[in-house]
């Protein structure tokens, strides 16, 4: 008869202990450490740049930006929302963010019923760029002033050299 | 007070009570100590328990190119089949319905259960039910021989001259001189019958008929919701009964009061079950058609033989 | 019936259909990534049976239709024709991003949209290959949805 | 009562010469001729039945008044004792039930009166073979009963293979007749009388190597009408050629012919059933005969020619009853042959029923008729559950007798040869059920093929004979013990008896018959009633319990229903693992892969031993008759 | 006598020789007819003996000491030819017709029920 490889192994089986772990009564193991699972979104270090957006193989990312109703007129709040069932969760987004806002943790237990429950969102307040102290007039002028004294000195300088 | 008797014979000790819940105990544990074997947790004891009821909750589709009538009838014959085979094996001595030779009787109501089977299928009209029958049926052909050359032996042993094949008079013998697993010459006999069980039932490395993988749940493809459940249900019953004949042919220990007796026998049962049905199905991969229908026309039928043959020559 | 039997035995049928879960899975053009993820919940280690599970071969004996991969447009019309065969009441998982939103092949000519399309989606599984732990989570949650269904059908 | 048997058998032939002249006028007249032709000999049969079965009085009658002088019978008697009378009314059932159905089956077939001559001269020559007394005159009867037969086998001549099946079965049938007429003869030269009685009289002390040669002879002549093993490709042309109702007769009533010769020959004649060799050769031809033909009947594709291999092989499980020589034996192959000739019978009269409705009788091309003919479909799961031996039915009770004596016999002479004879009967059941697996598949159940669209079930007039036959199926299936004493038990001492037959016949004195004792035990009891019905009780609460039934809705109107079905409303249709389900039908010769694998060379040596070519038949039967020569010779 | 059973019976293992040789239908049908003339010859030759006369009498006038043969088997050879004859004309019928179906008199093409 065929031998049986295995008889010896699955009786002794019997005596050991089970090797399944307790997930659905206790909680959830830990991923391995540098699992790249959920997307955690810290706003408050994005630049908007948009570089996550591009380098988005499946463009999970949508970015609305609507005026800061409190703040000064140019203020920003960008909406960031990552839908993480369009997400393959392959870290270039991570990568490429220069200001490290894009961290991919190790959550993974991503189930839901909603679509509500796949989206990571983040409001990014971008402040409109702090306005020139002067304007442009005001530059020109102050330029013109510099030249007019720069020229001024060197013809007193020329004027002293000569005597 | 016989009738009485007889009537709760049937209902309840041997009978329809002790056998449901026997056959869902040994369903059970079987699928535990699979998983156990295969060092993971496994299901709860009454899983096959859900199982049945579960399907009993959900819808019944008849296809369309189902004959109605038989593709609802034929799980009920089967389940009620089985159910009186289930009558005739002595639990503890004591059995519900006592006829001068069942184990022909118990011989052909396993093969009108698996009959209904296959009815069920050919009446269900999918390729898929039409391929599972075929193998069904090549299954029968192979267990049938080593079954019959099994009960010849056991007759021929317990029949001290007038052979029988009255499961009473086979207790009476053992009752008499031990457990008939105890004489070497009977070994290969018991061998075989082992090897038999699991073939009968439908058991995973003989459960060609309806193979998932293969053909789609082969026999019972087009079967949900309650015919399934009673399919089912004659699927765990009729491992009880597989079991429970042998260990009446085998190990037919019987001591003075009869709560001992049903005790030993359910350890029996469950103990055959486990080494005929859940170490083969932890062990080995399904088999092939024509490997099933070889090896038991070669291997089984060569031990049941050479019992009959021992025993024949008068060991 | 007698002392209200049939409420209780109708009782036990809906408990039970949050208890013995079979699984039939559909797989509608994946990278297989997520269905050896499937069959791994089944493995010793994870070992899915706890929950009842069990995969099998036909439609007809479904509970739980795990389907995988963005639908495309050949598997479009299979994947509608299994799920209408398969009985009421039972849920409907998606596993993995493609199912429900297309992941990377999202916008191609080959993809006929997420499974939402096509019936209510019940529970679906984030993640590029959701881990075996995540798979099974998704199955309890839908069980518990399959226990209200099965109660509001015979309601 | 006296002239009860040779009325029974006159009416027949003079309906039959009646029929010819008056039944050309129309078709009811030649109905109601042939249909009281029939009646009068059943009733002339059943009349005998209270006394000679009940009674155990045996009838005798002398033709032309000449009874024995001085002991001697010279003149030809008609004896009518348990056995025959036994036999003679399984041929008058089968007469009146084939009879009755051929009315609607042959009702567009052109020269009908034809049919119904030779019909009843079959039916005539059948009973006189049955129920007479005298050897000769059994050999003249067997003669008209081949001739009617070949002339009914090529009836329909234009269809496929009609005349080539006739012209075998009479050539090699001529054979058989040759060897039952030298038989004779030999027993005449040494005996100098024909009959019967006188002979079993005298055939103890004559034991000269004559006799034993006629014994060999008259064995293989009888074994070629109940187309015992190497005989059995005639049976398979004949029946599968043949309309229905013949071959109904032919396998229910010829073959019982046959194996009521081999009865008188072993039991009465001869009486040497006690010599274990006799045992031997009777019971090695049934099993070799049960084994090849249900192996041969495995990968048929033709209906009728599948029935007929297992009628010849259901016939050698009667005979390897009888061969065992037990009471128990005979009366267990008595059993079974009333129940073939009912199943059987059945079974035929289904498939000319299938073949009547949809012209085709190839496994390879029917399907799914079950929906168009329920009614023939329900009927032919009773005959193929019978004949297969599902409890409830009749083929379950005796083919269980038969188990029985056969291990008894093996632990009483604790020979195991005939616990091979056990095993073989087992596992040829199985084979049985399997084919029958297989017909139910291929032609009733599974995916309706374009052939069967638009059978629809067939008339009353061949559904009444049908129903009656399945009604007789069940109830002789449920009542074993009954049916044994009154019938079984004194057929079978008949037979174990011969001294009385001997008395009776010549000095006409009125014996009783000693019924054969044996145990036998009851298969049924009311116990089983109640538990049936507890376990309808249990399935009807669970009925009531569950979810609803989903019938299949109508098709939408764009959808046709093998062609295209539209995704959405796929519900209804059969799982295709996702794929547009097409008309696929598993049936026919695509079944029992697994088992055909492993036997090619066997099926393959059979195939082709089968050749077709009428010399290799008559080969076959030559080589036969020269080794059962030799075996006498030998051993007997 | 012995000599007429050794000729019967050669007559009849030369019919079967001839049946099962000859692939010709016709030439069947005459072996048959030959085993026929064999078993006849067989029949007439049982009840015979040198000395009997015919076993005809006029009324009254048995005389002891005539010898009759035996009349019963000549009465069996009648029915006997009788079958033959009809068996013979059967065949005959039967291979007309094959011949116009099957367009040939070979056994070996007439084999369309086999296997």
């Amino acid at each position: 008869m065929a031998k049986l490889p295995y008889l010896g192994t699955a009786l002794t089986n019997l005596f050991r202990k089970p090797v399944t772990i307790a997930f659905p009564a206790g909680e959830a193991p830990a991923a391995q450490p540098a699992y790249r699972g959920r997307i955690a979104f810290d706003a408050s270090k994005c630049i908007n740049c948009g570089m996550c957006e591009r380098v988005c193989a499946p463009s999970c990312m949508t970015r609305v930006a609507k005026p800061l109703e409190g703040g000064e007129p140019g203020d920003q709040e960008i909406t960031f929302t990552f839908d993480m069932t369009s997400c393959t969760f392959c870290g270039m987004c991570a990568d490429f963010c220069a200001k490290k806002a894009i961290t991919l943790t190790e959550d993974y237990m991503m189930t839901g019923i909603i679509a509500e429950d796949f989206l990571v969102t983040g409001k990014v307040i971008k402040k409109a760029p702090p306005k020139p102290k002067f304007t442009p007039e005001q530059l020109a002028a102050m330029k013109a002033a510099a030249e007019a004294k720069k020229k001024a000195a060197e013809a007193a300088k020329a004027a002293a050299q000569q005597a | 007070m016989t009738f009485i008797q007889t009537i709760l014979n049937i209902l309840l000790l041997p009978g329809l009570a002790f056998t449901l819940i026997a056959s869902i105990w040994l369903a059970g544990v079987d699928r535990v100590l699979v998983a156990r074997m295969q060092r993971r947790v496994g299901p709860s004891l009454l899983q096959p328990l859900y199982d049945v009821l579960k399907c009993l909750g959900k819808e019944t589709i008849i296809p369309r190119k189902a004959n109605e009538k038989v593709f609802l009838l034929a799980p009920v014959v089967g389940l009620a089949s089985v159910l009186v085979t289930a009558m005739f094996l002595p639990v503890g001595g004591v059995s519900a319905l006592k006829v001068n030779s069942d184990m022909v009787v118990i011989l052909y109501l396993l093969t009108l259960a698996s009959v209904t089977l296959i009815v069920g299928a050919s009446a269900s009209g999918s390729p898929f039910a039409g391929v599972g029958l075929s193998r069904e049926m090549v299954a029968m052909i192979s267990y049938e021989l080593p079954l019959v050359l099994v009960m010849l032996t056991v007759g021929r042993v317990c029949g001290k001259g007038l052979a029988t094949f009255s499961l009473s008079t086979v207790t009476a013998y053992q009752a008499a001189n031990g457990p008939l697993l105890l004489n070497p010459v009977l070994w290969p006999a018991a061998i075989a019958m082992l090897f038999v069980i699991p073939c009968e039932v439908g058991q995973h490395p003989f459960d060609i008929d309806e193979a998932e993988t293969e053909i789609c749940e082969g026999v019972l493809a087009e079967y949900s919701g309650r015919p399934l459940a009673q399919f089912k249900m004659m699927h765990n019953v009729k491992m009880y009964v597989m079991s429970g004949l042998f260990c009446a042919m085998f190990l037919n220990i019987s001591t003075g009061f009869i709560l001992a007796d049903i005790l030993i026998y359910c350890v029996a049962c469950t103990l055959v079950t486990f080494v005929s049905m859940s170490v083969p199905h932890a062990v080995t991969a399904r088999f092939r058609v024509e490997q099933v229908f070889k090896f038991y026309w070669t291997v089984v039928t060569g031990c049941a033989a050479l019992s009959l043959i021992l025993v024949w020559i008068g060991l | 019936m007698l002392f209200n039997l049939d409420k209780k035995i109708t009782e036990a049928i809906d408990d039970a259909a949050s208890k013995s879960l079979w699984l039939y899975h559909i797989n509608a053009g994946s990278c297989n990534g997520c269905d050896i993820e499937i069959v791994a919940a089944l493995t010793p280690r994870y070992d899915a049976e706890r929950l009842g599970c069990k995969l099998t071969g036909s439609p007809r004996q479904a509970d739980i239709v795990l389907v995988s991969g963005p639908v495309t447009l050949q598997s479009r019309d299979r994947l509608i024709r299994t799920l209408a065969q398969v009985p009421e009441p039972y849920c409907l998982v998606t596993v993995g991003s493609c199912p429900c939103s297309g992941n990377v092949f999202k916008g191609s000519y080959a993809i006929c949209g997420p499974v939402d399309k096509y019936r209510h989606v019940d529970v679906s599984v984030a993640g590029c290959t959701p881990k075996p732990e995540a798979i099974m989570a998704g199955i309890a949650q839908a069980a518990a949805i399959l226990k209200e269904k099965r109660r509001g059908m015979h309601e | 009562m006296e002239n009860f048997p040779i009325l029974a058998i006159m009416t027949l032939f003079m309906g039959a010469f009646i029929n010819s002249l008056a039944g050309r006028r129309s078709y009811k007249a030649r109905c109601a001729i042939v249909f009281t032709t029939m009646a009068i000999s059943l009733i002339l049969v059943l009349a005998m039945v209270p006394s000679v079965m009940g009674g155990g009085e045996i009838v005798c009658y002398w033709m032309g008044g000449w009874a024995p002088e001085a002991d001697w019978a010279y003149g030809i008697g008609l004896e009518v004792d348990a056995l025959s009378l036994f036999f003679g009314l399984i041929v008058t059932i089968a007469v009146m039930i084939s009879g009755v159905y051929s009315f609607t089956y042959m009702k567009h077939d052109d020269s009908q009166v034809n049919f119904y001559t030779l019909f009843l001269m079959l039916a005539g020559s059948v009973l006189g073979l049955v129920l007479s007394g005298d050897l000769f005159n059994i050999f003249v009867m067997v003669e008209i009963m081949t001739f009617t037969a070949v002339a009914l086998t090529a009836f329909r001549n234009d269809t496929e293979g009609a005349l080539e099946g006739a012209f075998k079965y009479l050539v090699v049938g001529s054979l058989g007749s040759m060897s039952i007429l030298v038989g004779t003869i030999l027993i005449y030269a040494c005996l100098h009388t024909l009959n019967l009685a006188q002979i079993a009289q005298m055939a103890i002390h004559a034991r000269n190597p004559v006799m034993v040669i006629a014994f060999g002879f008259l064995f293989v002549g009888f074994c070629t009408k109940a187309f015992m093993f190497p005989f059995q490709p005639l049976a398979a042309d004949a029946h599968a050629v043949a309309p229905a109702s013949i071959s109904m007769m032919i396998s229910g009533v010829l073959t019982k012919c046959g194996v009521y010769g081999l009865i008188r020959l072993v039991y009465v004649l001869f009486q040497n059933i006690g010599q274990t060799h006799v045992q031997y050769l009777v019971t090695g031809m049934g099993c070799v005969t049960m084994f090849i033909c249900v192996t041969m009947a495995f990968n048929q594709h033709n209906f009728k020619r599948l029935l007929a291999f297992h009628s010849i092989s259901q016939v050698g499980y009667v005979v390897t009853a009888l061969g065992l020589g037990t009471a128990l034996g005979l009366s267990a192959g008595l059993y079974h042959a009333i129940n073939h000739t009912l199943f059987k019978g059945l079974l035929f009269l289904v498939a000319g029923a299938v073949q009547h409705q949809t012209g085709t009788l190839d496994l390879d091309e029917l399907g799914g008729l079950s929906k168009k003919m329920p009614r023939t479909t329900a009927l032919f799961l009773i005959g193929a559950a019978s004949i297969s031996g599902i409890p409830p039915f009749n083929g379950f009770a005796s083919k269980w007798m038969i188990y029985q004596a056969a291990f008894s016999k093996a632990v009483n002479t604790d020979n195991f040869f005939y616990l091979l004879v056990c095993g073989v009967a087992l596992i040829t059941s199985v084979l049985t059920l399997a084919s029958f697996v297989k017909v139910a598949q291929s032609a009733f159940f599974g995916q309706c093929s374009v052939l069967c669209r638009d059978a629809e079930d067939c008339e009353k007039g061949m559904l009444v004979p049908m129903s009656v036959l399945a009604v007789l199926c069940v109830v002789l299936g449920l009542i074993p013990d009954q049916f044994g004493t009154l019938f079984l038990k004194p057929a079978a001492g008949a037979a174990m008896d011969p001294g009385v037959y001997i008395s009776a016949m010549l000095r006409g004195a009125d014996a009783t018959v000693m019924p054969a004792i044996y145990g036998y035990v009851g298969a049924w009891n009311p116990v089983f009633f109640i538990v049936l019905l507890l376990i309808v009780t249990v399935g009807v609460t669970i009925y009531s319990v569950s979810a609803p039934l989903r019938r299949p809705e109508p098709l939408a109107e764009g959808d046709v229903e093998d062609e295209h079905v539209l995704p959405e409303n796929a519900k209804y249709e059969p799982f295709f693992s996702g794929e547009e389900s097409v008309h696929s039908h598993v049936g026919g010769s695509d079944l029992f892969w697994g088992f055909k694998e492993n036997w090619k060379k066997y099926f393959s040596f059979w195939h082709d031993w089968h050749s077709g070519i009428v010399n290799d038949y008559e080969l076959y039967g030559v080589v036969f008759l020269a080794a059962a020569l030799i075996y006498c010779m030998l051993f007997v | 006598m012995t000599f007429n059973y050794f000729v019967s019976f050669f007559f009849i293992v030369l019919g079967l020789f001839c049946i099962i040789t000859r692939h010709n239908l016709f030439k069947v049908v005459i072996g048959m007819s030959v085993v026929d003339y064999g078993t006849n010859l067989l029949i007439v030759s049982i009840g015979a003996s040198n000395k009997g006369t015919a076993p005809i009498y006029a009324e009254g006038e048995i005389l002891p000491g005539t010898w009759f043969v035996d009349p019963i088997p000549q009465a069996l050879t009648l029915t006997s030819i009788v079958i033959g004859a009809c068996i013979t004309a059967m065949a005959l019928s039967l291979v007309i017709k094959i011949y116009h179906r099957y367009g040939t008199l070979d056994t070996r093409e007439i084999r369309r029920l086999h296997g």
